[in-house]
C-alpha cells in the first residue's frame, strides 16, 4: 500500500468565516473525553460476544444450553475449568498445536519473502508486460480456495504431497501470495523514487536495494502482512482437513475432531477458540509496534 | 579519499530501469507457485465448467444455463449485491473512524487488540457466536434478552399467557367472546385450557360452580386441566383462576367490567335487562414478548453482515492505522494552523492522504465478501439458508455436496470470477494512473 | 580530458513529450558545470541520463571516453545528490554514509575511517548516530553530500541540492560545495534553476530551455553576451528589460530604433548597427540591464528615453525604479514579468523619485543587447566564440 | 556369518508376528504386521473414540496399523479430493448411499470380495444388501445404523395428563391435544434442519403408502404429485397444522434444540421425533435421564399399517482391494466389531448376530431389536437415497420444500408441485 498519496492538494479554506456544517461542528466539539467514552463503548460492544464466548468456555454443555452466559452473574457456581482441563490433557491437541506452528510459520515466512521479492520487481524493475503481470497476479486474489481443491489434489497426488505438511504449506503460500503482492506492491510503489535511485547511484544492485533499503522501509506493511497471513493460516481448517493427514493435522482440525455430532458444541468451540487465540494475539502484539512508528519519516526533505 | 579509477564495469547490463533479466529471480518463486497452484486450477475450472458432473461428457454451456435458471442463483446474486454494497464500505468506514480516533487515546494498542480479537477466532467459531447472539429464545440470545428485558420493564407480561377457553368462544381482536349471549340471573362457566396447572398463582382456591344469583350474572373461570379430569366439568383438583378481567358486552359496547376472585368466580351485580355477551379481554392471555426473529428470512442477511463487520473491522483498522502512522504530521498541522476544523482536516487532508490504503482495504474486502460462505452456512438456520444464499455458498454446495457436481460448481466459480472483473478493471485503471 | 560527454542526446517520453532534444555537451575533468534553466526544461532528465537512471531515446552518454549507455547506474562511478536528499530513513547518518562502502565491499576499518573523514569534512561528525528524521534540513543536506562523496566518485551529480534549504544556509553551502569539489578534483554536473547559484558556482554554465541547450560558456561570458533573448532574460537580477523597437535605417547617419513614441539612434560606427540594419522596417527586441541605464534629465538629448515612474523598490543600498517609457514589452521564457515596456533603473538610495514623476533614462549603447524577435537569437557580430 | 544374520532376522520377525497374531486369539485372521490401513469416517468426539476402540481390536488381531481420519460434515469433500489426488483411503464410512453409488459408477470404490459378501448375507436381513448394491454388485454394508422411527417423550409431561405412549397416529394426535391443554406444546419439531422433516415425511409415507411405493418414490418412479404423497402430507398436516400442538419457532429450531425443548430445564414441548441418537443429545445437553425422564415409543401406526422402520446408517466401503483392506472389511462386517461399540453405547447395528445383551441399556436394546425385528420392512432414509441436490442440501430441494410445508401445512398442492419440480430436475441429471 502506498502509505501516503504522492501528491495531495491540500486546499483548506482559510479561516475567516468558514462555512461549517452540523457534522463539522459536532466533530470539532468532540472533546477528548467524548472520544474516550465513545471508544470505550465500541470496545465493550466488540468485547461482549468474546466475553460471552469466554463464559461459554467456562461452563459445561448442559449449562450452556439451559441458559445464556449472562446468568453466571447470578450463578457463578456453574463456572468450571473442566473444558480447558480436558483439552489440555488431550495429547492429540498438543501435537496439533505444534503442527500448526510447523504449518503457519513457514507458510507465513515464505509468503512474506516471495511476495516482497515479486512486489519489488513489479514496482521497481522495469520490464515489458509488467503492468499486465501485476494485474493478473492480483486478479488471482479472487480465486476461491474451494475451486482449487480438486485440481490441486491431482497435482499433489502426482507429486506425493498429499497428507504432508509441505503440501499444506504450499497451498497456503499460493493462496496467500495474491493478497500479499497486492499489499506490498502498493506499499513499495509508494516509496519515494529518489530513495531507490539513490541506492542505485550508491552502487547497490537490485538485490541490495531490495534487502537493505526496501525491506527495512516497508516494515509496517510487512508487519501487517505477517500478522494476517499468520492468522489466516493459523485459523484454516478446510485446507488442512483435505491435505493434511492425521499426524500433520493442525489445531483447527484436532479441535473439530472433538466435536459431538449434535449440539452447538459451544463449550468445546469456545474453549478451543480461546486456546488457539493466544498465539495470533501474541503475534499481533509482537508485530503491531512496527507500524505504529512512521518509518518513512525523515527520508526526504 | 582518493578518487577511484573509472569504475566502468565490463559486464554489459540491460539498461537501467529496463532489466527483464534482473526481474526474473525476483519474480520466479512467486510466479511458479502461483502458476501451479492458483492459475492452473483456474484454467482447469474454466475447462471443467463445460463438462458434466462426471467430467467425461462435454456439455457446452449447459452448466451455465442451469445455474442461471436456478431460482437460488437469483437470490444469491441479490444477496451478493447487498453484501458488496453494504459490507466493505461499512467496514472501511468504521475502520477509518476508529483508527483516526484511536490516535487521540492512550490505550490505542489495547483498543486495536480488542477489535483485532474477532479476527483471531476462526470463522466457524465466530459463526457459532453470532448464531447464539441472535438466537431467538431470550434465555439464549443476548440481543433478544436485552430487548425482552427492556420491553418487560415498560410493559410487564400477562398473567396467563397462552391460555384459551376450551370451547364456545370465538377469538376476536378484543379477546375471547362467548358464542351464546346470557342475561342477568344466568351462570357462566368458563373452562380455560392451555396453561400449566403448576403455574396457577398460589392464592388460587379450588373451583366450584357458583349459585345462580337473582339479578346478577355470575360465573366461574377455572383451569380445566387435570390428569383424568373430564373436559368442561369442574373436577376436584381443578382450581379457579384469580385476577382474570371479564367484560360484559352489549351491542359492541362494554357495559360492565369485573375481575375474578381467588376462587375464579366473578359477578356482574347490576346488569340492566337484556342480553349481554361475556368476553375475556386479550390482555389476560397476551403471550410474553419474545424479541425479534433475527434469524428469520427477513433479517438474516443483515444479521450475517453485522457479524462479518464485527469480524473484519479489526482487519481494516490494522491497515488504516499502519497507513495513518505514515502520514506526515506537518500536513495535518499545516491544515490546523490554516484554521481548518478537525472535520475539515479529516475530510480534506487525512482521507486524501490515506486514499491508497483505503483502496487496498476496500478492494480486499470486496473480494473477501464475494468469497464468503462459511459464515452464511453456520449462522443461517437451514430453513432460511435459501434466503441467505450467496454465490460462494452455492458453489460450495454444488461442488462438494453429496454427489458433488464439479461441472456446475466450476461454472459458478467462473461466474464469481467474472463478477469481480469490475473491481479488477478498477485496479488496472488505478495502476495505469499511478504509472503516468 | 573529457569526463562526461553528451552526444546528440534526446529523450522522448512514451507519451511523445520531448524532454531533451539533441543536446551535446562535454564536461572536462575537474570542471564544475551548472545546468541552468526553469523547471521542466529537461535539466534533471540530462542528469538522470548521465547517472544511468534514464536511458536516452537517442544519442549517447560518454563517460571517460567510453560509451556508457549499457552501463548500469551502480557501475558508472558517478555519485548523485538528490534534491530531497533521499537519505535512508532506517539508517543512522553513519550507516547512510557507509552504505555505498558496504555495497562496494569495503573493509571494516577502512569503512569507519572514511566515514569519519567525510563526516568531519562536512562537519557532521557529531551527528553520526542520529537518524535522518532527527536532523535539520542543512544537516540532511550535508549527510546526503557526504554519502555521495564517500565512495570517491569521479563525477558528482547534484540535482538542485540547495533548493530545499533556506536562503542563509544556501549561500554558505554554495561556497563550501565549490571549494570541496575543487579540493577533491571532482567533476561536477550541477542542476539548478537559480541563476545566482549558477553564476557563483560554475566554471561553465549551460542554459537549457524546453529541452534545448540554448547557450553555454563561462558565467560572465554568458551574462554579458547571452546567445538568446531567453538566456538573457534568465540571467541577472533584476532581470533584463526587453523592449520592442522598430528599426529604421537612416542612410549615412545612423540606425534609428523607435521605442514607443521615442527613438534612440545607433550610429554606424557601432559594430552592431550593420547587423541591426538588416531589420530595416521590422521590429526587434532591445534588451537593457540596469548597468546599461543611468538616470538623466527628462527630455535630455542623446540616447535618452523619457518615461513615468511606475514602481519603486527600495533595497537600502540602492533603489530600483521602474520607468514606463511607453514601449511594448517582449516576453521571454514566460518569466519576463514586465508586460508593458518598462526599464529598470538603479539609483542611489538618496535619490528619491516620486511615483508618476517624469524622468529621463540614459542608455549606454554599448551595453544594449539586440535580439531577433522571431527566433530569439542575438543580433550582431559575435561577442565571443561560440 | 551373513547367512546367520538373515536367519536370525527371519526368526525374529516371524516370532514377533506369531506373538501379535496370537494375542487376538482368533486363528482365522491373517498376520498383517507392517501394513497400514487408512479409514475415513464422519465420526468425531466420543463416537471417534469408540470407533477407534473397534479399530484397536483389529490391530490387536492382525497387527496392522489403522489410521482413522474424522472428516465430519466435510466427508464428501475429503473423499472427492483424495480420490482426485489418487490417494483415497482404504476404507471409508459413508452415510449417503447416493455418494456410494456415485463412487461406484466412477470405479473409485471396489466391490467387496466373496468373504465379505458372505458375512453381510449371513448377518443381516436381505434388505440391507440392496442398500449397498449398485448394478447388482455389493459395494459394502451398513456398519452403524440409526433407527429413525422413534418418538421421544418426557415422562413428566405425559404423567401430568395421564397419557400413555400412543400406538396409532390418531392416538398421537389425541394425546397431543391433551398435552397442549396444559400449556405445553405437544411436539417440538427441529424445522431449521431440513433432514428432520424428511424423516417425518418418510415415516408417515412408509406407513400410509407402503414399502413398495416407498421404493418407487425413492427412485422417483412415481412423481411427488402422486396421491400417496398427498395422503402422507395430509396426515402430517393434522399434527403440523395445529399451532397449539407444535412448539413455537419450529423453523428456527435446530435438531439439538428441539430435543432440549423437551428435556431441558425450561421445557416447551412434551415429545420430539427423531432417531436413536436423540438419547446422546439428551445425555450431553440436559440433566434428564434416558430411560427414566426420557423414554421413546416407536413411530405409531398410521391407518393400521404394519411395523416398519426408517433407518439411516454409515456404510463401510473400500477404495482398495489389498489384503489388509479386505480383512478390515471382513472384520467390520462381523458381529465382533459391532459388539465392541455396542457395549460402549451410542451404537446400533443391523447385524442380527450381535447379541441384544451387548447393548448397554433397555432403551438401546429396544431400539436395536426393533430394527432387527422389522426384517425386510426396514427402509433406508429416502432423502439419503435421493440425489443430494434434492435430498441433502440446506435450503434447497426436499429440505426447503418441507420447511415451506411446515410453515403453511394447509398448502398441500403447491408443495407437491414444487417437490416434483425439484425432484425432476435433480433426478434428471
Amino acid at each position: 500500500m502506498t502509505l501516503v498519496a504522492e501528491e495531495v492538494r491540500i486546499d483548506v479554506p482559510v479561516s475567516g468565516a468558514p462555512r461549517r456544517g452540523v457534522v463539522s461542528r459536532v466533530f470539532g466539539r468532540l472533546g477528548n473525553g467524548f472520544v474516550q467514552v465513545l471508544l470505550a463503548l465500541v470496545a465493550v460492544f466488540w468485547l461482549v460476544p468474546v466475553f460471552g464466548l469466554l463464559i461459554a468456555s467456562l461452563r459445561d454443555e448442559s449449562a450452556n444450553t439451559a441458559s445464556g452466559w449472562w446468568t453466571v452473574f447470578t450463578k457463578p457456581a456453574e463456572l468450571t475449568l473442566a473444558n480447558y482441563a480436558e483439552l489440555v490433557a488431550n495429547h492429540a491437541v498438543w501435537q496439533s498445536f505444534l503442527n500448526t506452528f510447523y504449518i503457519a510459520v513457514p507458510a507465513t515466512i515464505l509468503v512474506v519473502v516471495m511476495a516482497s521479492l515479486a512486489s519489488y520487481a513489479l514496482s521497481w524493475i522495469e520490464f515489458p508486460g509488467r503492468e499486465t503481470l501485476t494485474v493478473v497476479v492480483v486478479g488471482l486474489l479472487v480465486m476461491p480456495i474451494q475451486v482449487a481443491l480438486i485440481p490441486v489434489a491431482k497435482l499433489f497426488g502426482a507429486f506425493g504431497l498429499f497428507g504432508t505438511i509441505t503440501g499444506v504449506v504450499l497451498f497456503h503460500v499460493a493462496f496467500g501470495l495474491p493478497f500479499a503482492i497486492f499489499l506490498l506492491r502498493n506499499f513499495f510503489a509508494g516509496i519515494p523514487r529518489d530513495l531507490i535511485e539513490a541506492a542505485r547511484m550508491d552502487g547497490a544492485t537490485e538485490w541490495v536495494i531490495f534487502k537493505r533499503v526496501v525491506l527495512p522501509v516497508a516494515k509496517p506493511a510487512i508487519a501487517s502482512l505477517t500478522i494476517f497471513q499468520f492468522l489466516w493460516v493459523w485459523n484454516d481448517m478446510l485446507v488442512a482437513l483435505v491435505f493434511a493427514d492425521q499426524d500433520s493435522a493442525p489445531i483447527t482440525v484436532a479441535l473439530r475432531a472433538q466435536l459431538r455430532q449434535f449440539g452447538t458444541n459451544i463449550d468445546l468451540l469456545a474453549t478451543g477458540a480461546f486456546l488457539s487465540m493466544i498465539v495470533p494475539l501474541a503475534v499481533f502484539l509482537l508485530f503491531q509496534k512496527y507500524f505504529v512508528q512512521g518509518v518513512l519519516a525523515g527520508s526526504t526533505k | 579519499m582518493t578518487p577511484k579509477k573509472w569504475g566502468l564495469s565490463t559486464s554489459v547490463d540491460a539498461a537501467p530501469g529496463r532489466s527483464p533479466r534482473q526481474a526474473i529471480p525476483f519474480l520466479l518463486p512467486a510466479l511458479l507457485v502461483l502458476a501451479a497452484l492458483v492459475l492452473y486450477p483456474l484454467v482447469f475450472s474454466l475447462i471443467r465448467s463445460f463438462f458434466d458432473a462426471t467430467g467425461d461428457e462435454f456439455v457446452g454451456v449447459r452448466n451455465y444455463v442451469d445455474t442461471f435458471t436456478d431460482p437460488r442463483t437469483l437470490t444469491a446474486f441479490r444477496n451478493n449485491v447487498i453484501w458488496v454494497v453494504v459490507a466493505p464500505a461499512a467496514v472501511t468506514g468504521l475502520g477509518l473512524i476508529f483508527a483516526v480516533l484511536t490516535e487521540r487515546i492512550r490505550w490505542a494498542t489495547a483498543f486495536r487488540l480488542v477489535l483485532f480479537m474477532p479476527m483471531a477466532i476462526s470463522l466457524f467459531a465466530s459463526g457459532i457466536i453470532f448464531r447464539l447472539v441472535y438466537e431467538e429464545a431470550p434465555n439464549q440470545g443476548v440481543v433478544n434478552a436485552v430487548l425482552v428485558g427492556v420491553h418487560d420493564m415498560f410493559s410487564p407480561s400477562s398473567q396467563y399467557p397462552g391460555a384459551r377457553p376450551r370451547e364456545g368462544y370465538t377469538a376476536t381482536e378484543a379477546g375471547f367472546a362467548a358464542n351464546k349471549p346470557v342475561r342477568a340471573g344466568d351462570t357462566v362457566m368458563l373452562p380455560l385450557i392451555g396453561f400449566n396447572p403448576q403455574q396457577v398463582p398460589a392464592q388460587a382456591l379450588p373451583a366450584s360452580t357458583p349459585q345462580a344469583g337473582d339479578g346478577e350474572l355470575r360465573g366461574l373461570v377455572w383451569l380445566d386441566v387435570s390428569a383424568g379430569g373430564d373436559a368442561g366439568k369442574v373436577d376436584v383438583i381443578e382450581r379457579g383462576l384469580p385476577g382474570i378481567a371479564v367484560e360484559a358486552v352489549r351491542d359492541g359496547q362494554v357495559v360492565a367490567r369485573t375481575t375474578t376472585g381467588d376462587d375464579g368466580r366473578f359477578t356482574f351485580p347490576d346488569l340492566a335487562v337484556g342480553e349481554v355477551t361475556v368476553r375475556l379481554p386479550r390482555s389476560n392471555f397476551e403471550l410474553p414478548f419474545r424479541g425479534q426473529t433475527w434469524l428469520g428470512p427477513g433479517l438474516i442477511t443483515p444479521v450475517i453482515i453485522s457479524s462479518w463487520i464485527w469480524i473484519m473491522t479489526g482487519f481494516a483498522i490494522t491497515f488504516i492505522a499502519a497507513g495513518l502512522s505514515a502520514i506526515p504530521r506537518d500536513a495535518l498541522e499545516a491544515a490546523r494552523v490554516d484554521g481548518a476544523t478537525e472535520w475539515q482536516v479529516f475530510r480534506r487532508v487525512t482521507i486524501p492522504l490515506l486514499s491508497p490504503v483505503l483502496l487496498v482495504v476496500f478492494v480486499t474486502l470486496v473480494i473477501n465478501v464475494l468469497k464468503i460462505f462459511e459464515l452464511v452456512f453456520v449462522i443461517a438456520p437451514g430453513s432460511v439458508q435459501s434466503e441467505a444464499n450467496v454465490l460462494a455458498l452455492q458453489m460450495w454446495q454444488v461442488s462438494f455436496g453429496t454427489g458433488g457436481d464439479q461441472g456446475a460448481g466450476s461454472a459458478l466459480a467462473v461466474i464469481l470470477f467474472l463478477l469481480v472483473a469490475p473491481a479488477m478493471l478498477f485496479n488496472i485503471r488505478r495502476f495505469r494512473r499511478e504509472r503516468s | 580530458m573529457t569526463a562526461v560527454a553528451l552526444r546528440d542526446v534526446s529523450l522522448v517520453y512514451p507519451g511523445g513529450t520531448v524532454a531533451v532534444k539533441d543536446v551535446s555537451l562535454s564536461v572536462a575533468d575537474g570542471e564544475f558545470v551548472v545546468l541552468l534553466g526553469p523547471s521542466g526544461c529537461g535539466k534533471s532528465s540530462i542528469l538522470r541520463m548521465v547517472a544511468g537512471l534514464q536511458r536516452p531515446s537517442s544519442g549517447h552518454v560518454v563517460l571517460g571516453g567510453v560509451e556508457a549507455d549499457d552501463v548500469p547506474a551502480r557501475s558508472r562511478g558517478v555519485s548523485m545528490v538528490f534534491q530531497d536528499f533521499a537519505l535512508y530513513p532506517h539508517l543512522t547518518v553513519a550507516d547512510n554514509i557507509g552504505f555505498p562502502l558496504d555495497v562496494g565491499g569495503c573493509a571494516r576499518d577502512e569503512r569507519a575511517e572514511r566515514i569519519a573523514e567525510v563526516a568531519s569534512a562536512f562537519d557532521i561528525g557529531d551527528l553520526l548516530s542520529r537518524r535522518p528524521a532527527e536532523l535539520s534540513g542543512g544537516q540532511r543536506q550535508r549527510a546526503a553530500m557526504a554519502r555521495a562523496i564517500v565512495r570517491g566518485p569521479r563525477v558528482l551529480l547534484m540535482d538542485e541540492p540547495l533548493s530545499n534549504l533556506d536562503a542563509v544556509l544556501r549561500s554558505g553551502l554554495r561556497a563550501e560545495i565549490v571549494s570541496l569539489a575543487r579540493s577533491l578534483g571532482l567533476t561536477v554536473l550541477y542542476v539548478t534553476h537559480d541563476q545566482i547559484e549558477a553564476q557563483t558556482m560554475a566554471d561553465r554554465i549551460a542554459v537549457l530551455r524546453d529541452g534545448v541547450l540554448e547557450d553555454e560558456g563561462q558565467p560572465d561570458e554568458v551574462y554579458r553576451h547571452p546567445a538568446t533573448m531567453h538566456v538573457a532574460a534568465f540571467l541577472g537580477s533584476p532581470r533584463m528589460s526587453l523592449l520592442k523597437a522598430y528599426v529604421q535605417v537612416v542612410v549615412d547617419s545612423h540606425v534609428a530604433l523607435h521605442i514607443g513614441g521615442q527613438s534612440v539612434d545607433l550610429p554606424w560606427p557601432d559594430m552592431r548597427a550593420r547587423a541591426v540594419a538588416h531589420y530595416d522596417g521590422e521590429d526587434i527586441a532591445v534588451g537593457a540591464r540596469t548597468e546599461a541605464l543611468r538616470p538623466a534629465a527628462a527630455g535630455a538629448s542623446g540616447p535618452v528615453l523619457t518615461g513615468q515612474v511606475r514602481h519603486l523598490e527600495h533595497h537600502g543600498h540602492e533603489t530600483l525604479v521602474s520607468v514606463d517609457v511607453g514601449a511594448s514589452g517582449v516576453e521571454a521564457c514566460g518569466l519576463h514579468e514586465l508586460r508593458t515596456g518598462e526599464l529598470v533603473l538603479r539609483v542611489r538610495p538618496d535619490v528619491r523619485p516620486v511615483h508618476g514623476e517624469h524622468v529621463g533614462v540614459h542608455l549606454c549603447l554599448e551595453q544594449l543587447h539586440f535580439f531577433d524577435l522571431a527566433n530569439g537569437r542575438r543580433i550582431g557580430p559575435r561577442g565571443r566564440r561560440r | 556369518m551373513r547367512k546367520q544374520w538373515i536367519a536370525l532376522l527371519a526368526l525374529a520377525t516371524s516370532g514377533l508376528a506369531a506373538c501379535t497374531g496370537g494375542a487376538g486369539g482368533t486363528s482365522a485372521t491373517e498376520n498383517l504386521t507392517g501394513q497400514t490401513v487408512e479409514v475415513v469416517g464422519p465420526w468425531t468426539g466420543d463416537e471417534q473414540k469408540n470407533f477407534e476402540k473397534v479399530l484397536q481390536e483389529f490391530k490387536t488381531r492382525t497387527g496392522a496399523e489403522v489410521k482413522y481420519t474424522p472428516a465430519g460434515d466435510e466427508l464428501p469433500t475429503v473423499l472427492q479430493t483424495r480420490i482426485s489426488g489418487g490417494t483415497p483411503p482404504n476404507v471409508a464410512l459413508i452415510a449417503q448411499p447416493g455418494l456410494v453409488a456415485q463412487f461406484a459408477k466412477a470405479g473409485a470404490v471396489k466391490p467387496v470380495n466373496a468373504d465379505v459378501e458372505k458375512a453381510v448375507t449371513d448377518h443381516n436381513a436381505a434388505v440391507w444388501k440392496q442398500f449397498a448394491s449398485v448394478d447388482g454388485k455389493l459395494y459394502g454394508f451398513t456398519f452403524k445404523t440409526a433407527n429413525k422411527s422413534a418418538f421421544w417423550y418426557s415422562e413428566k409431561a405425559f404423567q401430568q395428563v395421564g397419557a400413555t405412549p400412543p400406538a396409532t397416529w390418531d392416538d398421537l394426535i389425541k394425546t397431543s391435544k391433551a398435552i397442549s391443554e396444559t400449556g405445553l406444546a405437544a411436539v417440538s419439531v427441529g424445522g431449521a434442519d431440513g433432514w428432520t422433516l424428511t424423516d417425518w415425511f418418510e415415516n408417515v409415507y412408509l406407513r400410509t403408502a407402503g414399502p413398495e411405493n416407498y421404493d418407487k418414490l425413492a427412485k422417483h418412479e412415481i412423481p411427488w404429485t402422486d396421491p400417496t404423497v398427498r395422503k402422507a402430507l395430509e396426515e402430517l398436516a393434522k399434527l403440523w397444522g395445529d399451532p397449539t400442538l407444535i412448539a413455537g419457532g419450529a423453523l428456527q429450531t435446530e435438531f439439538p434444540k428441539s430435543v432440549i425443548n423437551v428435556f431441558g430445564e425450561q421445557s416447551s414441548a412434551a415429545m420430539v421425533f427423531e432417531a436413536d441418537f436423540v438419547a446422546s443429545v439428551i445425555t450431553t445437553n440436559t440433566k434428564a435421564k434416558v430411560g427414566q425422564d426420557a423414554k421413546f415409543f416407536p413411530f405409531p401406526s398410521v391407518a393400521g399399517s404394519k411395523d416398519a422402520v426408517v433407518a439411516g446408517g454409515d456404510m463401510a466401503v473400500q477404495f482398495k482391494d489389498d489384503k489388509a483392506t479386505t480383512e478390515l472389511m471382513k472384520f467390520l462386517a462381523s458381529p465382533d466389531s459391532g459388539k465392541i461399540w455396542a457395549e460402549l453405547g451410542g451404537f446400533l447395528s443391523p447385524n442380527k448376530d450381535i447379541p441384544e445383551s451387548s447393548y448397554p441399556d433397555d432403551v438401546t436394546q429396544d431400539l436395536a431389536k426393533r430394527i432387527v425385528d422389522a426384517g425386510d420392512n426396514v427402509r433406508f432414509d429416502m432423502s439419503d437415497l435421493a440425489p443430494a441436490a434434492f435430498g441433502g442440501t440446506k435450503g434447497a430441494g426436499e429440505w426447503k420444500d418441507l420447511q415451506d410445508f411446515l410453515a403453511d401445512p394447509k398448502n398441500v398442492d403447491p408443495i407437491m408441485q414444487r417437490l416434483e419440480a425439484n425432484a425432476a430436475k435433480a433426478y434428471g441429471k
